[in-house]
């Protein structure tokens, strides 16, 4: 047995350029014990939403994280909506669909070029925000922000997308699927790239369990739990199964988000041909009374909102539960016994989003 | 799968033209949606205060009396709900981001009074 | 799958949630989240603790309700993710939570003052 | 006299020779990349501004070293490029790698101290390599000294083919690039942020990269002596070398330090020890 060396990983890293704070306990280059520590951005959003009338609160929310916005924003919608009882139009719903799907994309692009930044290959890194940036150019063509939609509103959709639009956007996706066969190929051919993959940070599927997991994470280990199941937005019409993989390691968390990507696009193009006619919001009166559990499927994973609201201008409690915090229990227990190198690997196949945490 | 395909993809890209700019010697392309950054149009504001109720990062202050209406830019998160609500329609979204700026700025119009057509905006 | 409708939520004192904890444990549910709110209940402040479950999609809410700087048992030894929800009630609300499995003592959140959350 | 002279060029041009050749592995890497990237003379506009940072001393001691450092990797080039021994010059180098880690291990850092010790392991991944090249040279040129090996009209690479591949192996670990760039990267997106050199600052650190500038201008160098027959395929040889480098850096992961330990050790014995061994035998018989 060796020495025992704390190396503390963060605040400030350039490998997670995010504030979350980790005293790595190391025998050698063995991690024997990981201690996280976060609350370095806390915004006090939660806290916010009893100043901030109910609908403007969306854009705040929104403002959760940059990332995942629209998953914010609509999570927040819809548990007000559930709380008033409002009836959202069809084809809100389906653009809502669409919405969510680009910013899964957009989050995954992103996911992977970190990754590749984690092993040091930044030419990958280049290459997958390179395809993002594509996918940031519908979603600001679209809803008018590049990462902040802005999109989402309490009873439907601020603003509509016109059909030409949408088949020019199922023509761009369907242009990307090709440059993303080289990256996923890349991600799941190339030699060097697996030897830092394979087999580094197992997450069992019993553990997976145990442990809380959610979203990519929970699937790369075989448990087939996908929130869009619930069958929110439109997801209810449109058929999908949730991608899953066995293995549990670095790797197949990586083939998980690759798959996905297609399935979104996918998606995409079935809502897209589903699509009604209509109405893109619905007027709303009054204020909301009651209170609300609402889960969605982030790119992160399962995300839990919920609002208690006592029949004024003002919700009284809000909470968000991200995906992250969740996943927190899997990453301590998947870097327990990696090597060092392998540390920013596997706290980057959680896809931590630091941000999420700190509301 | 190919083999190599990383060191293929990186020979193609020696021959082809960057795909980054030098922004903002560069300047970006906006789309006709972009909310790039909040207009004021003075001469049609009533100052209802409207703006000032709804806008969710209290960026925006106007003061009725004095015929004043103020943005801290810095807190504007280009959200667009006030040009929604504005009745007037003297907000807008420009498509165009702001530059970047080193201190944080207040944009301060006001109206003079007797109503004349000098309406100055002062900084 | 249908939405979740409005939510069923069964109220607990604070003696029964570790036993319910571990029938629901067995039945094979999933613990989802663990969610303190400070409610005012004629003038006096009290902590709500929401323990949400989920079985096949279908969450199940126990709601316990404890005064200010109160002490609860821990149900980490029964669902292994509780402890991340039970550090940071501890950290943000003064909760104290007796045995929890991996207990950083308040050192989960950096906060620049004690209990935030209890705060005005 | 003349030696003098020569030795006082070597110290002034190499580090221009280096800092250009960083500023084209740069414009190389963008371009590679598909980035605009900075202009040719960014290393040394870099430089520029590292000399006029505050510089912060953790350890008295980290000074001096860095010093040792810098001044031996400027010696091994001059003995180098002034015609003297190479094995000098091998041992020079070795021992300006040395003050490096010694440097780094002074400093108490955890991230310098695990960055020191993986350049540890890393030299003892390179070092067999870099004799057995020595020794090679020496077998065909039947000499220790620069001027005869570049003198000499025989083409070594002929000679010396598997001993030249194994070179190129291990020419990352010395340049600091991936699929190697294990103990310390140029630039800090790497679970030790910048391994070895984390703890220095400011002039220090500016120092440290024109050492490596030298290194740079050194490693080329020992590329040349292999295409030393023909003065034009040489430059070109080591100009190619520096682009694969680059080429690789682009396309691999970065690996752990024990596959870059065995796959090292395992190269310079098969390709090196294969090739020497061929080598005598054909000699001798």
């Amino acid at each position: 047995m060796g020495k025992q060396t704390i190396i503390p990983f963060g605040p400030q890293h350039p490998v997670l350029p995010e504030p979350l704070h980790l005293d790595l306990v190391l025998e050698d280059e063995r991690i024997v014990d990981a201690i996280p520590s976060i609350g370095y951005v806390h915004r006090g959003l939660e806290l916010l939403v009893s100043k901030k009338e109910y609908a403007e609160y969306v854009y705040v929310a929104e403002r959760i994280c940059g990332i995942c916005s629209f998953m914010h924003g609509l999570g927040y919608c819809q548990a007000v909506e559930e709380i008033m009882e409002i009836q959202v139009p069809e084809r809100a719903l389906f653009l809502r669909t669409i919405w969510a799907e680009l910013s899964r994309i957009h989050s995954h692009l992103m996911w992977f070029g970190l990754a590749a930044d984690a092993f040091g290959l930044e030419n990958l890194f280049m290459l997958s925000w390179r395809l993002r940036e594509s996918v940031l150019d519908i979603i600001e063509e679209t809803s008018g922000g590049r990462v902040i939609f802005g999109a989402c509103k309490i009873g439907g959709v601020r603003r509509d997308i016109s059909p030409e639009t949408l088949r020019d956007m199922c023509q761009k996706l369907e242009k990307l699927k090709g440059h993303m066969d080289r990256l996923t190929g890349v991600f799941l051919n190339d030699r060097s790239v697996g030897y830092r993959l394979k087999g580094i940070g197992v997450l069992t599927r019993e553990d997976a369990q145990r442990l809380g997991a959610v979203g990519p994470l929970l699937r790369a280990s075989g448990v087939d739990m996908d929130m869009r199941r619930l069958g929110y937005a439109a997801y209810e019409r449109l058929s999908f199964e949730p991608v899953t993989e066995n293995d549990g390691d670095c790797y197949a968390r990586c083939a998980v988000r690759a798959r996905e990507l297609y399935q979104s696009i996918d998606l995409i193009a079935q809502a897209v041909s589903m699509m009604p006619d209509g109405e893109v919001d619905t007027k709303v009166l009054g204020a909301p009374k009651g209170e609300c559990f609402m889960r969605l499927e982030q790119p992160r994973g399962e995300v839990l909102y919920y609002v208690r609201a006592d029949g004024t201008r003002y919700i009284e409690r809000f909470r968000v539960r991200t995906p992250t915090f969740t996943n927190i229990p899997s990453m301590i227990h998947c870097l327990k016994g990696c090597d060092f190198s392998d540390v920013p690997n596997v706290i980057l196949t959680i896809d931590p989003c630091i941000s999420c945490i700190e509301r | 799968m190919k083999k190599f395909a990383m060191e293929r993809m990186s020979l193609n890209n020696l021959f082809r033209k960057p795909s980054t700019r030098l922004y903002p010697d560069a300047p970006k392309k906006y789309f006709p949606n972009t909310r790039g950054r909040l207009v004021f149009n003075l001469s049609d504001c009533t100052f209802c205060t409207l703006c000032q109720k709804k806008c969710p990062t209290h960026a925006i202050t106007v003061r009725r009396e004095q015929q004043e209406w103020e943005l801290e830019r810095m807190r504007c998160i280009a959200c667009g709900n006030c040009c929604d609500l504005c009745r007037k329609g003297c907000l807008t979204m420009k498509n165009e981001l702001t530059k970047a700026v080193i201190l944080p700025e207040r944009e301060y119009y006001r109206r003079e009074k007797p109503q004349s057509s000098g309406e100055d905006a002062v900084k | 799958m249908a939405m979740e409708k409005r939510i069923e939520i069964f109220i607990l004192t604070v003696d029964e949630l570790v036993s319910r904890t571990r029938s629901l444990h067995d039945e094979g549910y999933r613990l989802v989240q663990i969610c303190c709110s400070k409610v005012d209940e004629s003038g006096k402040a009290v902590l709500e603790l929401d323990y949400t479950f989920d079985k096949h999609y279908n969450l199940y809410n126990i709601r316990i309700s404890i005064e200010e700087g109160a002490e609860i048992p821990s149900i980490s030894e029964i669902f292994g993710s509780a402890f991340v929800y039970e550090n940071e009630i501890h950290d943000l609300y003064g909760v104290s939570i007796q045995g929890i499995s991996i207990d950083y003592r308040g050192n989960f959140y950096k906060t620049a003052m004690p209990h935030p959350f209890t705060q005005d | 006299m003349k030696i003098i002279l020569g030795v006082i060029l070597y110290i002034v041009a190499a580090p221009l020779v280096g800092g250009i050749l960083a500023g084209i592995d740069r414009v190389l890497s963008a371009k590679l990349q598909s980035r605009v990237g900075p202009p040719l003379l960014q290393p040394f506009y870099d430089v520029l501004k590292l000399f006029e940072k505050r510089t912060m001393i953790v350890n008295r001691f980290q000074n001096a070293y860095a010093w040792c450092h810098v001044i031996f990797m400027a010696m091994t080039g001059a003995f180098f490029f002034e015609g003297g021994d190479i094995l000098l010059a091998v041992f020079a180098l070795t021992l300006a790698g040395i003050f490096l880690i010694l440097g780094a291990y002074s400093s108490n850092s955890p991230y310098s101290y695990l960055g020191a010790e993986r350049e540890l392991v890393l030299m003892l991944a390179y070092e067999p390599m870099v004799i057995l090249t020595m020794v090679g040279m020496y077998m065909v040129a039947q000499s220790f000294s620069f001027m005869e090996i570049a003198a000499s009209q025989r083409p070594i690479i002929l000679y010396l083919p598997g001993v030249f591949l194994g070179f190129l192996y291990i020419l990352p670990m010395k340049l600091r690039k991936s699929p190697f760039d294990i103990s310390s990267s140029h630039h800090a997106h790497q679970e030790l942020v910048r391994g070895l050199t984390s703890d220095f600052s400011g002039s220090m650190l500016a120092l440290i990269e024109i050492a490596h500038w030298y290194e740079t201008t050194l490693l080329l160098g020992l590329v040349y002596l292999f295409f030393s027959f023909n003065p034009v395929v040489g430059v070109c040889a080591a100009f190619g070398t520096y682009f694969l480098g680059i080429l690789v850096d682009n396309s691999y992961a970065r690996l752990k330090w024990e596959l870059a330990f065995t796959s090292a050790w395992g190269i310079a014995l098969v390709l090196g020890g294969g090739n020497l061994a061929i080598l005598y035998f054909i000699a001798g018989g």
